[in-house]
């Protein structure tokens, strides 16, 4: 018991350290792609830290309530992540317990934003809620492939399948559409251009961030690190195979993040509708395709 | 007894100098051109001169925002919009006055629409001096600006909040009331 | 459905320059909006009143920032028709020069800025960069990187410094190999046609109603309605050059447009630093002091075609030391104010800021 | 002086009644009428092709007791700039939109009713303060508007303590 709590807050700590100073490092990469210097690598710290010494504005109960129960919800779900076979809670790395545990963080942000009364955090909201409808439906759909393929929904299991034989047996050379649809997925999550539609500074002034400052900015920040943190890592465990050593784990987290952030940086927003339309027609269709494959053909199992 | 309280204040000492190392190395600036020195910021901020080095980079809201820049000559109708973002900002808050025309009103002394000190409505921290000020002198101010939040110089904000009623008397002196409905040109 | 009340700008990440747009939207088309300028207003035609002919010249071009250059020659241009000076024929060249350089600036950053509204902010950057380049050559030039004063009634300030033409020659030959990588990022790239391909469309009957000029104009009628071709001044008619046209205006047309018309100034600048003949720069205007220097009675508009469109200046004297009257047609008055009101409403809010970006609207020509 | 400006002030001055005329350009025409006929020289000018509006502005001749309107039409065709003016009354400054043949004309209305406080009929907005707000003075473009005593009135000057001129002279 003892231990899987050191364990939990073990990974929390690492989660926050590795994602946050890839921030920083990410910072700095965009940098040298729109040929400039770039922030030092720890850069993303120091603006978490300032957030939180600064004073913060309340706008109500709801308000505050609201950033706890999304950085508490974060948390929670980072803590039953199982990162590098270590696992706070073992056994219970269920797919659907992060799909389900993400939700309450997520709500908890989109309480508290709506609940300052600002009415482009309102739309940013109603962005965020419509776009999480558009890449939801893909990924799924995607991951119920590879649920139905491999007899198992836990993580940790997946992960072991794909171990099984090398770079052969990732689903990312198993299942490659489905990996891309996936990827196209998680660069919604992860709130990438071109689905950056809901924090869009130039149209609806960062959205749902709008009325943020101080304190609650500070960790609505740290949430976003841990949020990032899960969903690539969710991508790493289900396509990548996981890793069995720490050093395998920080490549592949690298190279899917940045890779995520350099196609950001060279490309425009999306409206919200041709978020819906895109994700409606080109990912969907992909992923139905990857999934008659794997039930109806075998392949990828 | 003494000694609880002795800790104490070291506790809050020490939480203060950490908090203004990040502070000092971690500036967010308000987006919000309100004059024509505005147009070397994107100078400043982009490939050349890369403010990012220093850990500024530019910011949604005012509500963010740690640093408000005045860039140049401020007229009546700017003054009040400038005014609603500064009392948003979150504390601490600093402001950064750019060219002469924040001083004295510059070559706009004689206008009709345009204030001649700033420091009458608000608390400036730093001027950059220039007209309108190069991207050189623009980093050069906000290095100012970090070593004096550094060494606990860049009060403007307790400055503001001890003679509120001083600078609400300028303030209301010059734009009439504070707050108005601005829908009078629909 | 609810109306709610949105602001964009004067603090907005989304504005250029410092102006606000108040639009009423249901759902997420705005349905009514209207233009609130102002806030750069700094009353430059009393204060021009208030100055001698020759002071005027340091307030002039901060009446609009990013292309301060057209307001130096309109002025330039009023008091040489009132007061008949001949300017030396190489001031005229200077005079395309500089002018075209600005335009390749304010299309550098117009063209960039198109990465605010769409997030495409690599654009900007590469463009900023570029610009800067610019900047540093007008410093060499006239000692000062943004307002240059260096356009002065009779010609202009000083003459060129020695090797500033192969500096920028070697600056357009750059851009120009560089321009291509622009097209592939901004205009070629999916993800901006999908905002920019038929959106927000500028009939040609609305330019017609509005007034509006430059390449707005001429993005929608598909005639050459630029006054470098119509009225041309300086020594533009001796430059050969193309102005690129189209007959269906929407932001990606007017973009393209932008886009080619860079090229046309760099070559607009080659042939001139080519044909550019020796000689005075600049006329004697007064006998002794120009501060005291009166000039003719009379009532002149003199019209230069800005990266925007027509720039011009109405320009009123008395015979006294100073103006009695200049009043300032900035090129984006009529879609800034009439167009944000009539043709804006229909839009989704994400439009907003690309409407007032592709419009090309300039806050502080509309303020003065 | 350009032959088509010629052939348009001659068919103008046939059809209308010239009050001053004035050629401060090759390709510019000033032409002066009596108030009443702006509108109908307007829309003649329009048809004639001078599509574009490229300014109403305003002149204060406060010796005459007058303000002067300057209407200056273009035409893209030919190039040729018109200045189509007339005088009102100051002390009682009020004119008839001329919105209907030039629509841009709205916002100039606007620009000129508050810088100068003509009023324009027909203009429903014209009225609204735009650029302004909260102005509590004159319009501030008329000749008798001193702009600097209202902004020493209005906004503290800074004084300067130390008189720089003379500590250089001391050294």
């Amino acid at each position: 018991m003892i231990t899987g709590i050191l364990t939990g807050f073990g990974i929390l700590l690492f989660a926050f350290v590795w994602q946050t100073s890839l921030d920083g490092i990410n910072r700095k990469i965009v940098g040298r792609f729109q040929k400039r210097i770039g922030p030092k690598w720890y850069q993303q710290f120091r603006d978490i830290f300032k957030a939180l010494s600064k004073t913060g504005v309340t706008h109500g109960w709801v308000f505050d309530f609201g950033v706890m129960m999304a950085l508490g919800g974060i948390m929670a779900t980072v803590m039953f992540l199982p990162v590098v076979g270590y696992s706070a809670f073992p056994g219970m790395d269920n797919f659907f317990i992060f799909v389900y545990l993400l939700a309450v963080g997520m709500l908890g942000m989109a309480m508290s934003s709506v609940g300052s009364g600002n009415p482009l955090a309102g739309i940013g909201v109603m962005r965020a809620l419509t776009q999480m409808v558009g890449y939801e439906v893909p990924f799924m759909i995607v991951i119920l492939g590879i649920i139905f393929g491999h007899n198992t929904s836990s993580l940790s299991e997946l992960a072991a399948i794909q171990q099984a034989s090398g770079i052969m047996t990732w689903n990312l050379v198993k299942m490659p559409i489905g990996t891309v649809v996936a990827y196209i997925s998680l660069l919604g999550m992860l709130g990438k251009k071109p689905f950056e539609t809901f924090i869009a500074p130039a149209e609806i002034a960062s959205g749902p961030m709008v009325e943020y400052g101080g304190k609650q900015l500070g960790m609505l920040m740290i949430m976003h690190e841990f949020a990032t943190f899960i969903e690539v890592t969710l991508f790493v465990t289900l396509f990548l195979g996981g890793a069995t050593t720490l050093f395998g784990f920080i490549a592949k987290y690298f190279v899917v993040y940045i890779l995520a952030s350099l196609i950001s940086n060279a490309l425009a927003r999306f409206k919200i509708d041709q978020v819906i339309k895109f994700y409606y027609k080109v990912p969907i269709t992909l992923a139905i395709v990857q999934a008659l494959m794997v039930v109806f053909l075998g392949w990828g199992v | 007894m003494d000694n609880t309280v002795e800790k104490q204040e070291n506790i809050r000492k020490g939480w203060d100098g950490i908090s203004r190392f990040f502070r000092a190395n971690s500036i967010w600036m308000l987006m919000y051109c309100t004059g024509c020195c505005a147009i070397e910021l994107p100078q400043a901020m982009t490939s050349r001169y890369d403010m990012e080095r220093l850990g500024m980079g530019p910011m949604a809201t005012p509500r963010q925002a740690d640093v408000l820049l005045i860039t140049g000559y401020l007229s009546l109708k700017t003054l009040r919009r400038i005014i609603y973002a500064y009392e948003q900002m979150s504390t601490p808050k600093y402001l950064v006055a750019f060219g002469p025309c924040t001083l004295n009103g510059g070559i706009y002394y004689d206008s009709h629409a345009v204030i001649n000190r700033l420091d009458q409505y608000l608390p400036i921290d730093v001027y950059i001096a220039g007209c309108m000020p190069k991207p050189e002198a623009v980093m050069n101010g906000f290095n100012d600006l970090i070593g004096m939040i550094k060494r606990k110089e860049a009060n403007g904000w307790k400055k503001y909040e001890q003679n509120k009623d001083w600078y609400r008397k300028n303030q209301i002196q010059a734009l009439g009331e504070l707050r108005i409905k601005d829908e009078f040109h629909e | 459905m609810k109306e709610i009340k949105l602001f964009l700008g004067p603090q907005h990440p989304g504005m250029h320059g410092n102006a606000s747009v108040h639009m009423y939207v249901e759902g997420d088309i705005i349905k009514r909006s209207y233009l609130l300028p102002g806030m750069l207003h700094r009353g430059f035609e009393k204060s021009m009143e208030r100055r001698t002919w020759m002071n005027n010249i340091a307030l002039i071009p901060r009446i609009c920032v990013p292309e301060p250059d057209t307001n130096e020659m309109v002025y330039a241009m009023n008091i040489e028709a009132l007061a008949k000076i001949k300017v030396p024929e190489r001031a005229h060249w200077i005079r395309m020069i500089i002018l075209e350089l600005a335009r390749l600036s304010a299309h550098l950053m117009a063209f960039g800025g198109i990465g605010g509204p769409t997030g495409l902010y690599t654009a900007m950057y590469w463009a900023q960069a570029d610009r800067d380049r610019i900047l540093t050559i007008f410093e060499e030039i006239t000692g000062h990187r943004v307002y240059h004063m260096y356009i002065v009634a009779g010609g202009v300030r000083k003459d060129l410094p020695k090797g500033i033409e192969n500096k920028i020659l070697d600056f357009l030959n750059d851009l120009e190999s560089r321009l291509p990588e622009y097209e592939d990022l901004v205009l070629n790239n999916p993800t901006v046609r999908a905002r920019t391909v038929d959106n927000i469309l500028l009939p040609a009957e609305v330019v017609w109603e509005l007034g509006v000029t430059g390449i707005g104009m001429r993005s929608a009628t598909g005639q050459e309605y630029d006054i470098r071709k119509v009225a041309p001044y300086a020594r533009y008619e001796k430059v050969d050059f193309k102005v690129p046209t189209a007959t269906y205006s929407d932001a990606q047309t007017r973009m393209t447009l932008k886009y080619q018309e860079m090229y046309q100034s760099i070559n607009i600048i080659k042939q001139a630093i080519d044909m550019m003949p020796g000689g005075k720069v600049r006329a004697k205007v007064a006998d002794g002091s120009a501060l005291r220097w009166r000039v003719p009675a009379g009532q002149v508009y003199s019209a230069v075609e800005a990266s925007r469109g027509e720039y011009g200046y109405y320009t009123v004297s008395d015979g006294n030391t100073m103006p009695y009257r200049v009043a300032v047609r900035g090129a984006s008055f009529p879609q800034g104010l009439l167009g944000v009101e009539k043709y804006m409403p229909g839009h989704r809010i994400d439009d907003a800021p690309l409407w007032f970006d592709t419009m090309g609207i300039c806050s502080p020509e509309i303020d003065r | 002086m350009n032959k088509d400006i010629k052939n348009l002030v001659a068919d103008i001055k046939s059809r209308f009644e010239l009050v001053g005329e004035d050629y401060p350009k090759d390709d510019q025409a000033a032409l002066d009428f009596n108030s009443r006929d702006i509108h109908s020289v307007l829309a003649y000018v329009k048809s004639q092709g001078f599509r574009q509006l490229s300014i109403l502005s305003c002149v204060d001749w406060i010796k005459d007791n007058q303000f002067q309107l300057v209407y200056i039409v273009f035409n893209w065709e030919t190039g040729i700039r018109l200045q189509v003016r007339t005088r009102i009354d100051r002390s009682n400054p009020k004119f008839t939109t001329v919105t209907s043949i030039y629509p841009g004309a709205k916002y100039y209305e606007r620009d000129v009713h508050e810088f100068f406080g003509v009023e324009f009929e027909g203009n429903p907005d014209s009225y609204k303060q735009l650029f302004l707000e909260n102005w509590d003075d004159m319009p501030p473009l008329r000749k008798d508007f001193d702009s600097k005593a209202y902004s020493d009135r209005k906004y503290p000057v800074r004084e300067y303590a130390a008189d720089f001129s003379k500590a250089g002279d001391k050294k």
